[in-house]
C-alpha cells in the first residue's frame, strides 16, 4: 500500500544526511564533551561547531544558544526562567489563546505561583492582533510570549511588531518558533525577540533536542541545577549527537530554502483547492499568511478521528483538532478561540507537507478523501438532519 | 490514544447495520456535537417485544462508530427486556476492550438503545409522539 | 598511536548493537508517538515495548518509568518534584556531602526556597553511615536522597538499610543510581527506593535520555508543563529514538551481568595493583565496596590534570577530581568530604574500566604512567621538598 | 575546560628550563597547595643586573606548567628592571592566549618571577637570608 506522510507539523523524518552526521558520533567520537582528554576534546569541538553553525543560521551570537531536550524544556526554561528571574519587577505575563500546551501550560502553572496571565484572543484567520498587545500591557508586565506560527492551522503572527512593542516598553519577548524554523526565514534581530524556542524534529532533525535562544543581557534563571553545562542554564552532560544532528539539520532545512518551501507550497495550494472543492468543506486560519506546508480544513458532518484513521487504512498520515484524538472532550483551544463551533472543530483535518511529498501524493489522497468524506457523512445522523 | 484492537477496526471498518428507517417503531439519539459523539438507533419490534431490525447513525469517533455497530448486532433478536439489560461495558466488552480514554467519551451506545426502547414504549403509550423523541437527547 | 579509554564512568560509547536498534526508527519509524495513525502507532508501540523491558529490569511496572532527558533532569525532577509536592508536610531533605552535582545543587537551589537540607558527612573510605542518616531524620524530613555509588570513587552506599530507616519513618527515598546501573544489580524493590535516577551514556546507550522510576503513589510534581506525555510528569514529544536506545543498553548491559563486570574487576583489580606499586599512591575509596570498573588514587607530589594531559598524549583517557579539571578552585568535593588534603585531592586520577578494556591496555598505562609520574615529579617543587 | 592552544601544549610537553639551582641568587615561589598550582623560580644574576640563568618547578595544571616554562624563556636575559614589568598577561600573550578558567588560577609565573627579584634584591640588602625567602608565599 502506498503510503504518503501529510503530519510533518507532528515530526519529521530524520534526513539521512542528518543520520550520516550523527552516526560517527556514537561510537567514535563519544566523549563527554567536558572531559578534557582527546575524546572529550572531540566532542566538544562538535559541540562548539554545532553552536557556532546555529548562531550564524539565527543571526545570533553561540553564546546565546542553549541546547535543551525539545521545543517543551525551551519554551518552559523561557516562560518559567523569566519569571523567576523577574518575579521582583513585576507578576504579569501576556500570551495568546492559540498557544502551543507547552507555553499555556507553563503560564496557567505561573498563575498558581501568583503570576496573572492575559491570554490574547485571537480573530477568525487566527491571528493574534497588535491593538490588543498594546492594550494588553500593564506597568507590571515582564514577559510576551506569543508564537511564530501556529501548529495547528499555520498561522503566521506579528512577531515583528509584537517586538517593536515589546521594545518600547522594555518587556521580556518569547516567542515559540518551533513550527516555524525550518519553513521560513527565522532571524532574531529581523524578529526583535529576546527568546525563541526551536525543535530539531520539527524540520528533519532528532527527537529530543532543541534551543533556547537567550538575548544576551535577557535575565533568565535555569529551571534545574548541576554540572554547570550550558552556562549553568540547562545542565547535563550534553547529547552531542543530538546537537550535531540539530545543527546539520537547521543546516539543510534554511538552504536553498525558498526554492524547497516554493515546492511545498504549490503542492500545498493544490492540495488545499482539492479539499476546498469537496462540499462544505472550509479552510481554517489565514488563506496566505500560513506556513508553506499547512493544509487546515473543517468537514462537516463528520469528526475528525474517523477520517484519520479512515485515511489511515489508506496509507495516509494526517491529524486533526478533534477532542477525540487528545483524550480531552473538548476539541482544539485553537479552533475554538477562533470561533469555530465544536462541530466545525471536531470535524477538522490538519494535512502538513514536507519536503518530500509529491504530487502523486496529493493527487492521491484527493483521490481517496472524497469517498471517505461521503461514506463517513452517510453514517453521520447530522448529515442527514441538514 | 491507544491504538484500537482489530475487532474494534473491525466494526469500524465493516460497521453492521449503518442506516435509518422511515417506518422505525423507536428512536433513541444520545450524546451532543460539543463532545464530538452523536448516535442514533431506529428500530423495529415485533409482536413478541423482539427486536426484530436495528440500524444506527453516528457521528463519533472509531469507538462511537464501532460501538454502535457492536451494539446493533448484539440487540438484533433479543426482547426489549434483553436489551435493556446490556450496558456500554458490554459493549465494550464485546468488543475485546476499548482505549482507557474512550471507554468513557464514546461508549455510549447502549444508552442510545436503551432511549430507542423507551421512545417505543413512550410512543405505545402515546405520551409522546415520534419527532420529539427523536429530539431527546441525553448526556 | 594506542587509544586506551579508561573514563568509562563519564562516558560510555554507544554499543553497536544499540546503535542497530536505534537506526531505523530516525527515518523509517520515526512518528510521533502521540499521532494515532499507523506512523504514530509504531513509535508508540516502541516506546511501549521499551518502557516494559527497563520496568522488568528494574523490578518496576511500566507505569513507574518515566522517560527524562537524562541523568541531571531525573535527579532535578526527584528532589524539586517531592519538595514541590510535599512542602506541605515539611521542608527538611537529607542528602550527602559526596552527590553529584545535580543533586547536591538542587538541594541548594532548595536552600534558597526555604527548604533545610542536611549534608551528611561520608568516612574516610567515602561511605556514608546509617547511624548518620538515622541522627539526620527529623519530624519535618520529606525527602532522602542518597546516591548509590559515588561517581569519582566507585564507593557503593549503604542504600537497602536506609530503604528501611526511610521506610519506617515514612520518608520519601531517591537514590540517584547513574553510576550504579549497567555495572551492579539494581532493583528497586530490593534497594527500597521510591525514586531512582539512571540515564543511558553510563552503560553504552545514547546520551540525551535518562529514566526517573517513581513507586507508585509516590507524590511528585512535575518542573515543566506542556502536552501531557509521561503521564504529565515529563512533558513534550518523546524522544523514541533515545528510549528505545535506552532500553537496548539496559538490556545487554544487564544480560550476563555478573560474568561481563566480573572480567571488568580482574582488570581493575591488575591495574589497581600496578598504580599501588608505584611509590607514594595511595587508594581513594572502599578497596572492596566499590563499582567493579573503578579505580581513583592520588599521587603525591603531582597535579591531576597535568597527569592526564601526559596520558592523553600518550592516547589514554582518564580523568581527576583535580580542581583544575573543573574550572573552580577547590578539588573534588567528594575527595574532600573524605578527609584527604588538598594536595592529594589534586592529585588524584580516576581509571574507569569498561566491557572493552583488554589486558593491553591495563599493560599500556601501568607501563606509561611511572615514568610520567617520575618526570612531574621531578618538576615539582613538592617532591624536592619532602 | 576549553582546551589548549598547540604552543600552551609545546611548553607543557617541552618545558624550557626546568629544575632547581644550589647557587641560585633569588628563589621566588607563588601560589599554594589548596589552589592546586606551586611555582618557584630560581635565578642567577650577572654583573649588570641582567637574569644570567633561570629555572623553575612547578607543581600544577598545564597552564601552570606552561606560563612557568614560558615567563623563564621571556626572562632570560632580560635586565631585572625589564624583567618587573612583565607581568601574567603579557606571559599568557606569548602563549598566544590560555583558556579563560585558566587566566585566573594558574596564570602566576610572572609572579613567581617577581618573588625571586625581590628575593635577590633584599639579600643583597641583607635584609633577609635565603631560606626564609623560598617560604615566602603570595597568593
Ligand atoms: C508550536 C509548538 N511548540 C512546542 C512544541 C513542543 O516541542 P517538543 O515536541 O520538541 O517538546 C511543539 C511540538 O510538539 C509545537 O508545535
Ligand atoms: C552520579 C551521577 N549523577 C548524575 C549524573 C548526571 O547525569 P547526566 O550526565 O545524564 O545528566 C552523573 C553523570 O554525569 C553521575 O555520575
Amino acid at each position: 500500500m502506498r503510503r504518503v506522510y501529510l503530519d510533518h507539523a507532528a515530526t519529521t523524518p530524520v534526513h539521512p544526511e542528518v543520520i550520516a552526521a550523527m552516526l560517527p558520533h556514537f561510537h567514535n567520537s563519544f566523549g563527554n564533551p567536558s572531559s578534557i582528554h582527546s575524546f572529550g576534546r572531540e566532542s566538544r569541538q562538535a559541540v562548539d561547531e554545532a553552536r557556532e553553525k546555529v548562531a550564524k543560521i539565527l543571526g545570533a551570537t553561540a553564546r546565546e544558544i542553549v541546547f535543551t531536550s525539545g521545543g517543551t524544556e525551551a519554551d518552559n526554561l523561557a516562560i518559567q526562567g523569566v519569571a523567576l528571574a523577574k518575579k521582583g519587577q513585576g507578576r504579569h505575563i501576556i500570551t495568546s489563546q492559540i498557544e502551543h500546551h507547552a507555553v499555556l501550560d507553563a503560564c496557567k502553572y505561573l498563575e498558581t505561583q501568583g503570576f496573572a496571565v492575559t491570554y490574547l484572543p485571537v480573530n477568525a484567520e487566527g491571528q493574534v492582533q497588535i491593538a490588543d498587545v498594546l492594550a494588553a500591557i500593564r506597568p507590571d508586565t515582564i514577559l510576551i510570549t506569543i508564537m511564530h506560527a501556529n501548529n495547528e492551522t499555520g498561522a503566521l503572527q506579528p512577531i515583528r511588531e509584537i517586538g517593536r512593542l515589546a521594545k518600547e516598553h522594555k518587556i521580556t519577548f518569547h516567542t515559540d518558533a518551533v513550527q516555524a524554523v525550518g519553513s521560513i526565514p527565522v532571524n532574531v534581530d529581523d524578529l526583535g525577540v529576546d527568546l525563541l524556542s526551536l525543535s530539531a524534529h520539527k524540520f528533519y532533525g532528532p527527537k529530543g533536542i532543541g534551543v533556547l535562544y537567550i538575548r544576551s543581557g535577557t535575565k533568565l534563571k535555569p529551571l534545574y541545577h548541576g554540572g554547570g553545562q550550558e552556562r549553568k542554564l540547562r545542565p547535563g552532560t550534553e547529547n552531542h549527537v543530538g546537537v550535531i544532528g540539530l545543527a546539520k539539520a537547521l543546516e539543510l532545512a534554511t538552504t536553498e530554502m525558498e526554492s524547497k518551501q516554493a515546492k511545498v507550497r504549490a503542492l500545498r495550494d493544490k492540495l488545499m483547492g482539492g479539499l476546498l472543492a469537496i462540499p462544505e468543506v472550509k479552510l481554517n486560519g489565514h488563506p496566505e499568511e500560513r506556513l508553506p506546508g499547512n493544509v487546515n480544513v473543517s468537514i462537516r458532518y463528520v469528526e475528525g478521528e474517523s477520517l484519520i484513521l479512515s485515511l489511515d487504512m489508506q496509507g495516509v498520515a494526517v491529524s486533526s483538532g478533534s477532542a477525540c484524538t487528545s483524550g480531552s472532550l473538548d476539541p482544539s483551544h485553537v479552533l475554538l478561540a477562533m470561533g469555530l463551533s465544536h462541530g466545525e472543530a471536531h470535524g477538522s483535518l490538519r494535512l502538513t507537507l514536507g519536503q518530500d511529498n509529491t504530487e502523486e501524493d496529493v493527487d492521491y489522497v484527493l483521490g481517496i478523501l472524497p469517498p471517505i468524506v461521503l461514506r463517513l457523512r452517510q453514517m453521520s445522523p447530522l448529515y442527514h438532519k441538514r | 490514544m491507544n491504538s484500537y484492537n482489530e475487532k474494534v477496526m473491525d466494526h469500524f471498518k465493516n460497521p453492521r447495520n449503518v442506516g435509518s428507517m422511515d417506518d422505525a417503531d423507536g428512536i433513541g439519539e444520545v450524546g451532543n456535537i460539543s463532545c464530538g459523539d452523536i448516535m442514533r438507533i431506529y428500530i423495529k419490534v415485533d409482536g413478541e417485544e423482539r427486536i426484530a431490525d436495528i440500524k444506527f447513525q453516528t457521528f463519533g469517533c472509531g469507538a462511537a462508530i464501532a460501538t454502535s455497530s457492536m451494539v446493533t448486532e448484539m440487540a438484533k433478536g433479543k426482547t426489549l427486556d434483553e436489551a435493556l439489560v446490556m450496558n456500554n461495558k458490554d459493549v465494550a466488552t464485546s468488543l475485546e476492550g476499548l482505549p482507557p480514554v474512550k471507554m468513557h467519551c464514546s461508549n455510549l451506545a447502549a444508552d442510545a438503545l436503551h432511549a430507542a426502547i423507551k421512545n417505543y414504549r413512550e410512543q405505545k403509550l402515546g405520551h409522546k409522539d415520534m419527532s420529539d423523541a427523536a429530539e431527546a437527547h441525553t448526556h
